[in-house]
């Protein structure tokens, strides 16, 4: 299960949370992948690094190892940021 | 009981210590939050602040309110972070971080940061430091309303 | 009635002006304080301060209580200097300057700067200005009692 | 009549003013003089200019012209200053 977040809610369909099945021993980058296919517009905003993943309340590389039980978000730009 | 920084480490965990890093949607007061900073050292000489109140205006464009959200966990984790390197890298003697979510009217309180040191230099430094640090990697967004519609914003200044 | 900073000259000088530059004996509430300057715009988004409280040491030396004198009619002539030059060169919408005299207990409030601003940069700039000038040029002086006697300081930090 | 504050009031054995006769068209420099006549200790100090003159609530030059009726004042170091 992935939260949504601010922008990313609207853009999954008003909806807080994405359930998708990501097979074991896969990477940030794969996840993109699979929400990529599914959200083609929250895909686009992940490539450019404008929407990040985090995991564990960590903001992840896109080489990190997504584990069973991990806690996933995805994080449009924060309020007061500059990124 | 001496509350000198210089022992703070040795203090138990109270209570205390959770309260000076919180997000919640109650509304807070200043003179209260102050005191939980105060009561920590008589040591405290400088106590600089900085309160974020939600503006009639953004970029140019009317604002009749604003909703935060936030991630819960994540945002408190990133606060406690904050407040734990003020404390490390700005010898101040507490430091306070606290931000509100859900509906702010106009006007309203949204960030405050409180940083107590023994001199006024320390504590503008820590103070300064933290609220450009939360802005940076604190997961809370900020829905604005206004006559035009609702707009998620990027950032605010 | 709109008081938007833009047509700040253009206020009645209310008690309210006279109420942003005081030095007084009795202690003060900053949430009081605070609402002097947020009513005088919704415009505000930034508010930075600075609080001076009485310290329980000074260069080494216990202290235990501290009396401020002032110069009547000066004092706050300088005070009201150092807010017209914070809203003239600083950008701010409001500034606030507050004094403590009389004896002042360990840990209790000495001295209140509030500048509340569109965005955070210039409020903690004017705030941080301020009180630099406020300690330069105000003729404010304090007496502290040590276990050893009374000293009038020549400077505190 | 002259203010005293802080420190100088207790070089002039505790009194709040001094009262101190000078002639008109006189200048600050020639006020201190009168000073350090009477008050040797305050005198050294504003020689040393840690304690000020003020004519009319604002820090006077030396050259002042001193005035009937000016509010004079000495202006030790004030409790944040550093000079």
């Amino acid at each position: 299960m992935i939260q949504l977040f601010g922008m990313t809610k609207m853009l999954a369909g008003n909806q807080g949370t994405l359930s998708l099945a990501l097979p074991d021993g896969k990477r940030v980058k794969d996840l993109v992948s699979v929400i990529d296919a599914a959200y083609p517009k929250i895909g686009e905003l992940l490539q450019k690094k404008k929407v990040l993943v985090s995991v564990n309340q960590e903001i992840a590389h896109e080489d990190l190892e997504v584990k069973d039980g991990d806690e996933i978000a995805l994080l449009p730009p924060f309020a007061g940021g500059n990124r | 009981m001496s509350l000198e920084h210089s022992t703070k480490a040795d203090l138990p965990a109270t209570d205390d210590e959770a309260m000076l890093v919180r997000v919640q949607r109650e509304d807070f007061s200043i003179d209260e939050e102050l005191r939980r900073v105060r009561r920590r050292s008589k040591r405290i000489g400088g106590i600089a602040m900085f309160l974020g109140t939600a503006r009639d205006r953004s970029k140019g464009k009317d604002v009749d309110g604003i909703t935060f959200e936030h991630y819960e966990g994540m945002a408190q984790k990133k606060l406690r972070e904050i407040r734990e390197r003020a404390l490390k890298d700005f010898g101040v003697i507490e430091v306070l971080v606290l931000h509100r979510y859900g509906e702010i009217g106009i006007g309203d309180n949204i960030v405050l940061i409180i940083a107590g040191a023994e001199h006024r230099a320390e504590a503008f430094r820590a103070c300064q430091w933290a609220i450009d640090e939360l802005k940076q990697i604190t997961p809370i967004w900020k829905l604005e309303h206004t006559p035009e519609g609702e707009v998620w914003v990027e950032e605010h200044p």
